[in-house]
Formats: structure tokens, C-alpha cells, sequence
């Protein structure tokens, strides 16, 4: 029973807190011993670390190939994740296929790496609908673009895990700027409650928009998690394995009853916040450029090299696997349909709603009139 | 056949709805051992345990934004907001996602959430405890927003808020908690998207909901003492509003009054008066008259029954559509 | 005398009231060195300092709860809301605490927030970027809401804005920013709690605001081709509406069409049309014609043409006040 | 300028911190040595502290008096701070007259020191007014019924000290229970951003209504605060030497730039949530007991009995006070006029408004036709 004293013995603080930043691979490639972490990730095979290099690679290209389509106009708009590839990939792939994921618009990589078809992913941004798949398809909602809305969404989740005695495990995905919102902390405090199964995973990709982390935070946004009696761990979220070991260790706590747990993923936005936005106004460039050299992707392959694990072959594979994606993902988007006018009255409602019957009537009447 | 109060007639829909359906789970402040401050949940989470009547963390974004999440992993969230005026933390995760979730997905995510607000004045209260928001929600396309007036439409209407696939604000008038009436719970009750003419009559339509149903009975009488027929209409569904059954009345009737608690300015009775102009233009012998709160917010427990319609502001706007003599007989705008 | 963007005019109009007033303080999302998404702001911080252009944390209550306490203080905030969709978080301290301040201390304690947001559709974006969610203030006593269609509009009334004693609620008709006109810094205008006659005509009103203006005197002057004359009012003030323009208006044509963007149930033609059918029963022809949002979210990109008001649909329903064959003749309801 | 990096090494996170729970005095009366408090406390005079004890005792008869009012009849709810006096009185006492407070709706004995008269904090409770007093004559604002709101205005005022360059500091109460709101964190986050003179003063009196601090936070609530960059002090809130000396060091610290503070008295409400809540459904008798043991007015009377400073006279003239603000008062609240029928149209807003004008017209020749 709950008493009047806040004080909840059984949290273990430290349970995912590791010094400063997890980190598996150094930017040059080298292997980093980690204690802590290194078990998590003991377990993969050359082929999975092939594939998980594939992932990258096809990511970004469908995130380059993605704003080349904006460019061209087929596109409203597009929130590029470069940069971002490793923080989406090493936490998607940690994931079991009955988690469940909330995101925010720029988690692409995780939708992808969760089974959505790449022209599944711009239904939105070509405005030909306001959701790109059906969640419960890959267990995975549909972005959220309400900053910070969807951490309640995953708390509620895990929530009803917990009620349905199962141990799927819920993520909610979000970034740096996101931290300030009300929700976000709201969702820390219930699922700290209610002990709940729910992994709060922050990319903290050093900006909102314009604004700099340092605007929203003056302690790293990992530090606020245990205060509320959640563990947290700041991971170097360029280097895709640290951030599978410390997602996959996050969701085997929660997954056991060990409640919520938070991830900072400390990364860079390499991009412009949208294809609408123009980054010179505020980045510094030698700023931009130093995250430059800790590209995920230059960094995994470098350390596959030096494990002479990317055979010429594989590299080739990879490359045609990209190309294929990016045809299929440009001939798909370009194959969108249009919705049908009268459609813009449906799934309003999923019972009957007279009222909102008679006026797609008159707005039927009227397109026949207009014939 | 049980004689009930409206709170209590709440309670047993709930009570029959956390029986009837393992996946209902009711959220809130302060709504288990204490049962709300309405006792409205009393006893629910000793009879069903504390993870179905669930108390929250003191924050309504957090009830609501959480029940979403349930209702994602197939529950029926059932939210109380202690009172009227503390929705508005909660306003976002109403309208942009409760509201929006399955139009978003097309259809693929349900919201099946109630979400129970006791609202209105006439109780002496504090500040933010005697507001009628329901004209917020009513103009947010996706919700489904109703309310009660008798203990038996209480008990029936929540049960079918419930159990409807579709985000419902069940607003309860609290001034009415109290009243008594006789319950059924298995009468066959009309669907809560239904009006209910509460009282038939000839020369004016007099439109109500919620708390001031009993108010527009009441004025309905003394009219009748009068020599006027007054049909009184019980609008029950607020949203979407029931359009046939009050254009069915001002056809017979030609007139129309429409009362309730909430601002006049942008209230529900402009879309009532709007709507039956619209379809009765031509069966219209006088303007439709509203009697409300006034365009300020909701003022001191002293003033509140200056704020609210009553009795004889409602006679008053029967004598203004009838051409008879009234207040505004001579009254000319400075 | 410039000619200036409509976005230009209001920074300019932001840049008067900073240089004019050292109360003056803006807050807002990527209102600094970004100069907002739509460059509104853009140069104000350079020119007035970090201290009076401030970019804030994330998170719109934040932005509204602390421009309260700064106007405790004495200042007179001036808030962006990125976009209409992100108004929600705060609407908590928007009708809890903006409006009702002033109320609740009898008038101690003034709120001069002005709280700019850029509103409507129109321009392809994803969702809650094309929302109009005016009428839930408009039906908030003790709010200000007001819009502007043309530059010099825009310019002004940010600064009578701004100079208020009063919370305004500053929407920005956002698919009009690109909109030119001539803007002079010292014209004597129209009090911004005034509409205006767009453009004159005896044979129906057409009443719009914000965005819909220019398409409201585009269907005008269609109509006017087609031989029917179409007085065009821009309301400006959406709250109070000023009531005696559209008045005198109707008393001479007979006849009301309402347009905009946001839903019509609850809308704010509801309540134009309640009241003018009051003010001016025996003056009308014909009921009220909406032209407006349908009672859906705001549809995707490729569905906003439907969903969006435009001429065609405005002369429709010209043709339904005018007792012309419209697209409703002989339709029935199913 | 901010960078991208959030950490500023220049907070001093520890600044306020004490061992567990800061105690000047112990329930039993006995002054406890404290190294870190002590001098913030040290000026005070024998007079001083008699006067403390004066407010306790009178703002407990003022409490008192309050629930009787009601009980018959004359309010229509009462809020009894019964328990938290030394809570309110000690933080309220070591406010400079130009600081500012925004209140909850319990902080009745902060409203009392601040000068509100008695008969004013009723005019709310009694239905005549939506506010008791003018926040500028006594720089408090009335209080804050939506839970949490105030804490934004608070840091929104301090803002505003630190652009007038003065060195005034705002506080914003509010409670346990208030923690879980957004707008609490969100305040946080802004008053650390911008470094504003704020202190942020929770009484933890251990429930939220029905609800225990326990669902609220599953660590002592101030534990969040160094994770936003804000230092924190836990205090026993019914030692009132103890939470003037913390609240003193917190304003010393913000009046001269070292940004917001973060208290936690924790205390217990002895009392019903108001005059119509029914604590017997959830408050266990011997938690309650354990409380009373440690009462704040029967300490600090023993340790000024100990001190020999409470001479027989001084008791004398005490309760004299306390009997004279409670006949007043009682007198005062009886006397309150009811407003007039049309002041309900008074002040919606400070400019002319002729719709609204229409309405009070049309209600005015509505209440001249019922004459
Ligand atoms: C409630 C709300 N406010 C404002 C916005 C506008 N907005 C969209 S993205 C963004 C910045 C988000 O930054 P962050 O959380 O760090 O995510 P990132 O874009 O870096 O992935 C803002 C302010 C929004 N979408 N929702
Ligand atoms: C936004 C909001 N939600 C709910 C309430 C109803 N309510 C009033 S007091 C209270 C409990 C507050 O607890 P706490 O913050 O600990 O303060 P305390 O009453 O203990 O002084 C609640 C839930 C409210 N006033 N405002
Ligand atoms: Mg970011
Ligand atoms: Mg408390």
C-alpha cells in the first residue's frame, strides 16, 4: 500500500547509469571495453551486425532520397534524420515485435526498421492522408507532431501491459526540445506511479528547431529522470551498439518488473530541422562540423572494417539493397493516390453521426452541382 | 426499479459497465478510497480493485494523455475531471489527439474514452467550479459530448457513453447530483444521441440540457398557469445535437427558446438558433430568444444567481417570443 | 508609405511597439536568431536584444504562464504561438488565468498579453498547422480576439494590440502573410474593435474575416458580374463582434452569408447569424447561409481544396439567400 | 551565449542542499546544532521571536475561527492550514516587503504576515468577491485555485525583477500534490533557463486530498529540482527557525544571481482538505497521531520555554491578540457587503467593451421590469 512518504526503497537509481556516456565504438572506429554494456550486445552475429549496418545505410538514403523528392515539389515536406541514423536504428533494432512504439515526425529509421514501407512514410508529408500505416500492422503509432503528447500515449501503454500481465514493453520516442513540455514530465510521474513498462527514449539532438539544448536545459535532460524515481542513462547516440546495449538492458528491466527507464541518445541533427527551415541562421558551422567526425555511419563501418567484417560482396549487397529501396521508395510515392473528395467526412467519427451524414450529403449535392 | 440520486445513478452504470466489461478502467483524482468528491465512484474500487478504479497523479493532461495510451492497447478508459473548470490542463490532449486519433488513422484507432466532468453552477462554489465548457468541445470535431438530467438518463446515458466506440464528454450537472428519481437498469432506454421532448406543448419550443432541464419544467408550468403551451425539449446529446426532434417542435410551435449556463456569446444556443432559422425559416414567427449566462466569466457564489438563467429570465423570453410584453418592451440599445 | 508583405507589416507594427514602449517584451519558439518560422520577428532581436526578443523553452503554458507574471509585473507581453495546432497547451492559462485576471481581482491586476498566432489552411501543411480555433476564444469572456486581412490592417492593429489594456488574441491570417500592400506607419485607422466594409453592395452581406476576405470580395465581384450586388464586411473584431456595422448592413440587403474556415457547428457564423437573425428578424429575405469548415478535423493536405471555403461555394450559397437555384434546390435530406 | 551543450558548470547544485532534512529545533523543543543554517537565523531578537510565536498562535485562531464560521453557516468552504503554520509564517517572515508571492488557496497565514486582514481572506470563502485583497498593496497575488498555475506567474514576475535590474525575488507556493502538474515543471525549466530570482516553495503536507504524496512522487519532490539545474533544500516544515533560515539563504542566493530555489517544507496537514472533505475514508489515525506529536506551535513554545523568552506577560499578551484578530475577524466577515446585481459586469475588461455593455443594459431593464 501506498504510504504518505514518498520515499520508494526498491528503485535502484543506478541501474542503467553508466560513467558519463555509454560508448561501444569510438569515433575512429575503435572498440571501447564497457562492462556494463558490452554483454547486452554480446550475442550478435556477423550477420546481424551486416544488417544492422544495411540499416543505416538504407535509412539515410531514403532520407536523402526523401528531400530530393521535397525539392522536386512531390513532397510538402520532409524532417530530415541525418545524422540521427544510429540513435533509430540501435534502438528500433532492440525493440521486440510486440513492443510498442510512439513517435514523434522525425523517427523514421525507427518506422522503417519496424516494417514500414518507405513510401509509407511520406502519405503525410505528400498530404495524401495523416498517417502513413495502421499501428497495430507494426506496432507502432503514428507520429505525433504535438510536441511531447505522445510520452502519455506510451505511459497509458505500458499501462495496460502491466494490466494485461504481458511483457511487451513501450517506448516513446522525442527529442531535446520536447523535454519542456508539461506532457513529458506528466508521463514521467505516472509511469514512475504506476511503475509501468515504458522506456523514455530522448534523442537529444542538440536542437528544437533554432534553439540550442542549452535553452531548454541546464543539466543534461537525463539528470531530471531520476529524480522522479526513474533510472536513466546518457548513451553516445551515434554509436549504434552502445545505444542497442543500453535500450535492450532498459527494456529487460522493464520488462521484469522494473518499471520505467530513460534514455538520453546524445546525437546531432545534421540537417535542417525541416526542408522548410534554414539552419544558417543559427548553426555554427565548426560546430556542425566537429559532430561531422562522429558520423554513425562512417564509425560502424570503420569498426566493421577493422573487425573485416564488411567483405566487398557485403558492400556491394548493402549498396544495391539502398539503390532498390530508393527506386521503389521514389516509384511508390510518386504512385500515391489522391483521396477521394468525399472522403475528407469519413472515419470522423466510428459510429454514426447524422449530422455530419447530412452535410457530405449537401457537400455531395453541391460537387454534382458544380459538374 | 431503484428510486436513486443522480450521483448514485452514475455510480451503478459505472458499477454495471466495470462488471459488464473487464476492459473498462476508470481514472482520476481522488476517486477511490474517497469515492470523488461527489461519492459518484463510491465503493467502485473496493468492489473492483486498484487497478480498475485507478487514482492518478495530480494532473488532467496526464489522465486523459495516459488513457489514450490504454485505449491504444484496447481499453475504455473511463476519465473523471474532478470539476468543469480543471479540463483545461487536459484541452490539448482532448482536442488534438482524443478528438483527431481515429480520423487520423483512418479509422484504424479507436478512442473509446468517457471522459465525466460535473459541471455548472447554483452550488455557492469557488472560482472554477461552476463552468459550463461544453460549447469547447461541441465545436471539436470528433467528440461526442452529452449530458443528463434525471437519474435514470444519468444511469443509461453513461453506460452507452461507455460503451460507445466514440470519445464521449459526459458532462453532469452537478446542482443535480442530488436529485432523486427512479432507476431501471434494463429499461430500454432511448440512445443518449436522441432529444427527448420532456414535456409536449403548442406555442413555444423551449430548448434545455443538463442542469436546467428541471429550471425550463419548472418555467414550462407556470407559463401553462399562464395560458401559454410551452414543449420543453431535453436536448440530452449536445453534440452532435438531435436537429430533427427541436425542428420538429418549432414547426409546430413557430418559436423558440433555447436556455443554458454557459456564455451566450458562441454558447450552444447560437448553434441551436442558427440551425433551426436555417431549417425552419419559413414556420419562424419571432427571432429564437436565449436565455444564458452573460458574456463574463462565472462571477462570486453571491452573484451566481444573477449569472444564471431562472425561472422568470426564461418566462421573460417566452412573453419576448410570444409579443408579449417584456423587459426589453421599450428597451433601447444606448 | 511602403509597401510591405503582410508578415512585414505586423514585424514592423512588433518593431514600433518595441522602439515605442520599453515594456514591450516578445516571447515565443524560434523568435530570435530564426525570426520565427515565418520570419515575423525576424531582425527584432538583433535590433532590441535578447532581453526583449526572448526565444523560450519549449512549451506553450510556459510561454502564457510566464507572460502572465510578467504583466504582474508591469510589462506587456507579446507571445507568438508557432502555429494555430500549439495553442492548445496553454489554453489552461489562456481562459483560466489571461481572461479572468482582470475579473477576479476587480480589476487590480491588467493582463495586456497580446498572444499572436498564425492561423487557417491553405497552405498544404501537415496537420495542426491549418487549424482556426478562434471560436473557443471568442466564446471566452474576458479575451480579445481579433484578425486582420490586408498589411495595413496587419500593422495597425498589432500596435492598437499591443497597446491594449486587454488580453487580445492576434490571429494571423498565415496563407495571406505573402500578401503585399501599403502600409503607413502613422495612418489614422480604424479601431481594431471595428469592422469594415470591404466593399459595398445592396443585395446580400457577405460577412468574412482574416484569410477569407480576399475570397469573399473575389465573390463579390463575381457576383457582381452575374448581376447580384454583395457588400463585403471584414469583421476584425471577432470578439466582441461589432454587432451595429453588420447591423445596418442586413437592414439594407436583406440577406447574411458567414464565412470561414474553422468548423460550423459552434463556429462563429453561429453566433453572427443567431444574432442578426435577432437584431434584424423582420428585416430578413431569407435565413442565414454558412459557408464555412466542415464538422471534421482539418483533412489532409490533398483534401483541404474540399474541405477550405473558396468563391464557388461563396456564390452558392449567395445564390441560396437570393432564392436562386443553388445546389440545394431539391436536395432532401436522407 | 547559450551553446548547444547543456550543462552550466556554474550552478552550485549542493548550494542549498543539507543533510536529509534541515532541523533547527526538534519536536521536543530542543535546539539542534546546524552549522550550514544556524547564521541565517542568528540576528533574530527575543522580541522577534516572540512575534513569531504571536503569528503562530494567531493564525492557528484565525484558522480556527474560519472552520467555525463555516460549521455555521457564514462561508461556504474553508481550506484550514491547521499543521502547516510554521510552514507558512517562517517562509512568510523572511520575505523582504518588495518581494512577491503568488499563492494556493491554503497559504492563508503567508496572505496574514504579508498584511492581508483577516476578514479579507474570507471575502472568497464567503462568496462576495473572486479575490480578498489588491495584490499590489501587499505584493501577493490572490491565490491560485487551478494547481499549479501560479508557479508560471511566479517565474514570469521574477523575470521581469531581473529586466527591472532590481533585486526583489518572487515565490511561488504550492503543494505536494501540485508537483504532478505540467505548468510545475514547466515553471522549473523556465525560472533555470533564465535564471529567475524564484523560489519555489513546496509544503509537502503529505496529501493531495484523498491522495498520498507516495502516488505523486516516488522520491522526496525535491529531489527533481537539481535535475533542471535548480538547487534544493528539504526542511522540516514544522520547525519554524528552521524554514526562515532556509528560505532566508534561498533569497539571499536569488537577490544576488544565483537563480531559482527550490524548498521542500515538509509538513502535514492535520486537518481536512477543506470543510467538506471527509478524511476519515483515507487518513490512517496513527500516521495522523505520529504528526501531531510533532506540532509546530507546541515545539516552538517549548523551545522558547526553554529559553525562558515566553514570560508569563508575553503569553498573556498573545493570547490577547489572538482573542482580538478572532473577534475582529469574526466581526469582519459578517459585515462583508454583498456585491450588487450588476458589478457580475463589472471588470471582464479594463476597456470599453458595447456588447457586453448591451447585456448589462438588457439586464438592467430585466431586474427594473421584475421591481
Ligand atoms: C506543442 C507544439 N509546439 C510547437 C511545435 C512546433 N515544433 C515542431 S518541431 C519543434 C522542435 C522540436 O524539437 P525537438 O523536440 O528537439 O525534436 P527535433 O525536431 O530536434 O527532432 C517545434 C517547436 C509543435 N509541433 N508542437
Ligand atoms: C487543475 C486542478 N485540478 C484539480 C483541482 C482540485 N483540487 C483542489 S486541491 C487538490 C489537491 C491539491 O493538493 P496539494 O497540491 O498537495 O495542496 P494541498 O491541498 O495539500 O495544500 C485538488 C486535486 C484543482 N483545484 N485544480
Ligand atoms: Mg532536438
Ligand atoms: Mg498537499
Amino acid at each position: 500500500m501506498r504510504t504518505t512518504l514518498s520515499h520508494d526503497t526498491n528503485i535502484d537509481l543506478g541501474a542503467l547509469e553508466s560513467v558519463d556516456l555509454v560508448q561501444i565504438i569510438s569515433p575512429t572506429g575503435e572498440r571501447v571495453a564497457n562492462a556494463q554494456y558490452d554483454p547486452w550486445i554480446a550475442d550478435l552475429t556477423t550477420g546481424q551486425l551486416v544488417a544492422m549496418y544495411e540499416d543505416l545505410v538504407v535509412v539515410r538514403r531514403i532520407d536523402v532520397e526523401a528531400t530530393a523528392l521535397q525539392r522536386q515539389g512531390e513532397l510538402g515536406l520532409w524532417p530530415p534524420l541525418l545524422g540521427q541514423e544510429a540513435a533509430q536504428v540501435g534502438s528500433a533494432r532492440a525493440l521486440r515485435d510486440d513492443d510498442f512504439g510512439f513517435l514523434s515526425y522525425r523517427e523514421n529509421a525507427v518506422a522503417y526498421c519496424r516494417g514500414v514501407a518507405p513510401r509509407d512514410l511520406v502519405r503525410v508529408w505528400r498530404g495524401t492522408a495523416l498517417c502513413g500505416w495502421n499501428p497495430f500492422d507494426v506496432n507502432l503509432a503514428t507520429p505525433a507532431i504535438i510536441i511531447g503528447a505522445q510520452t502519455l500515449h506510451a505511459t497509458g501503454y505500458a499501462l495496460g501491459c502491466l494490466k494485461d500481465g504481458v511483457d511487451t514493453v513501450s517506448v516513446a520516442y522525442f527529442g531535446d526540445g520536447a523535454t519542456s513540455e508539461g506532457d513529458v514530465t506528466e508521463a514521467m510521474i505516472f509511469a514512475a506511479s504506476f511503475r509501468a513498462p515504458v522506456i523514455f527514449f530522448c534523442q537529444n539532438n542538440q536542437w528544437a528547431i533554432s534553439e540550442p539544448v542549452g535553452l531548454q536545459a541546464q543539466r543534461p535532460v537525463s539528470d531530471r529522470a531520476p529524480g522522479f524515481g526513474i533510472p536513466s542513462v546518457r548513451v553516445d547516440g551515434n554509436d549504434v551498439l552502445a545505444v542497442m546495449a543500453v535500450m535492450r538492458s532498459a527494456l529487460d528491466r522493464a520488462r521484469t518488473g522494473g518499471g520505467p527507464g530513460y534514455i538520453e541518445a546524445v546525437t546531432y541533427r545534421m540537417g535542417p530541422h525541416t526542408t522548410s527551415d534554414d539552419p544558417t541562421r543559427y548553426v555554427d558551422p565548426i560546430d556542425r562540423e566537429s559532430w561531422a567526425a562522429k558520423d554513425p555511419i562512417a564509425r560502424f563501418e570503420a569498426y566493421l572494417d577493422g573487425q573485416g567484417v564488411l567483405t566487398e560482396e557485403a558492400r556491394a549487397s548493402v549498396a544495391a539493397r539502398a539503390d532498390e529501396v530508393a527506386r521503389e521508395f521514389r516509384a511508390g510515392c510518386l504512385g500515391l493516390e489522391n483521396p477521394a473528395p468525399l472522403s475528407v467526412f469519413d472515419h470522423v467519427y466510428a459510429t454514426a453521426n447524422p449530422e455530419l451524414a447530412r452535410q457530405k450529403s449537401q457537400y455531395a449535392a453541391y460537387l454534382r452541382s458544380m459538374e | 426499479m431503484t428510486e436513486l440520486t443522480l450521483a448514485k445513478a452514475i455510480g451503478s452504470g459505472l458499477r454495471r459497465a466495470l462488471a459488464d466489461d473487464g476492459k473498462v478502467v476508470l481514472l482520476g483524482e481522488d476517486i477511490g478510497k474517497l469515492g470523488g468528491v461527489f461519492r459518484v465512484t463510491d465503493g467502485l474500487q473496493a468492489a473492483f480493485g486498484a487497478s480498475r478504479v485507478m487514482d492518478t497523479p495530480l494532473a488532467e493532461s496526464g489522465i486523459i494523455g495516459t488513457a489514450v495510451g490504454l485505449a491504444f492497447r484496447g481499453y475504455r478508459p473511463v476519465c473523471e475531471i474532478q470539476f468543469d473548470g480543471f479540463i483545461y490542463p487536459a484541452f490539448d490532449q482532448i482536442v488534438a489527439q482524443v478528438a483527431k486519433l481515429h480520423y487520423r488513422t483512418g479509422g484504424a484507432v479507436r478512442m473509446p474514452l468517457t471522459i465525466r466532468v460535473p459541471y455548472g453552477g447554483g452550488i455557492g462554489a469557488v472560482e472554477h467550479h461552476s463552468e459550463s465548457p461544453e460549447a469547447y468541445f461541441a465545436h471539436t470535431a470528433g467528440l461526442r459530448v452529452v449530458t443528463c438530467s434525471s437519474p435514470q438518463d444519468a444511469h443509461s446515458m453513461i453506460r452507452e457513453a461507455i460503451a460507445c466506440d466514440d470519445p464521449v464528454l459526459f458532462f453532469e450537472p452537478k446542482r443535480r447530483y442530488w436529485t432523486k428519481g427512479d432507476v431501471d437498469e434494463n429499461a430500454a432506454t432511448l440512445p443518449m444521441t436522441s432529444a427527448r421532448v420532456a414535456r409536449p406543448g403548442t406555442d413555444v419550443t423551449l430548448v434545455a440540457y443538463g442542469p436546467l432541464v428541471q429550471t425550463a419544467l419548472d418555467a414550462a408550468a407556470a407559463a401553462a398557469a399562464d395560458g401559454v403551451s410551452v414543449e420543453v425539449i431535453d436536448l440530452r446529446s449536445l453534440s452532435p445535437i438531435d436537429f430533427p426532434t427541436v425542428e420538429a417542435s418549432v414547426r409546430r410551435t413557430g418559436r423558440l427558446v433555447i436556455t443554458h449556463e454557459a456564455a451566450q456569446s458562441g454558447g450552444l444556443g447560437a448553434e441551436i438558433a442558427a440551425s433551426i432559422t436555417d431549417r425552419c425559416f419559413f414556420f419562424l414567427e419571432a427571432a429564437p430568444a436565449r436565455v444564458t449566462g452573460f458574456d463574463t466569466p462565472y462571477p462570486a457564489a453571491k452573484l451566481e444567481e444573477h449569472f444564471l438563467p431562472d425561472l422568470d429570465r426564461i418566462l421573460d423570453a417566452v412573453d419576448r417570443v410570444m409579443g408579449r410584453e417584456n423587459s426589453l418592451t421599450g428597451w433601447v440599445a444606448s
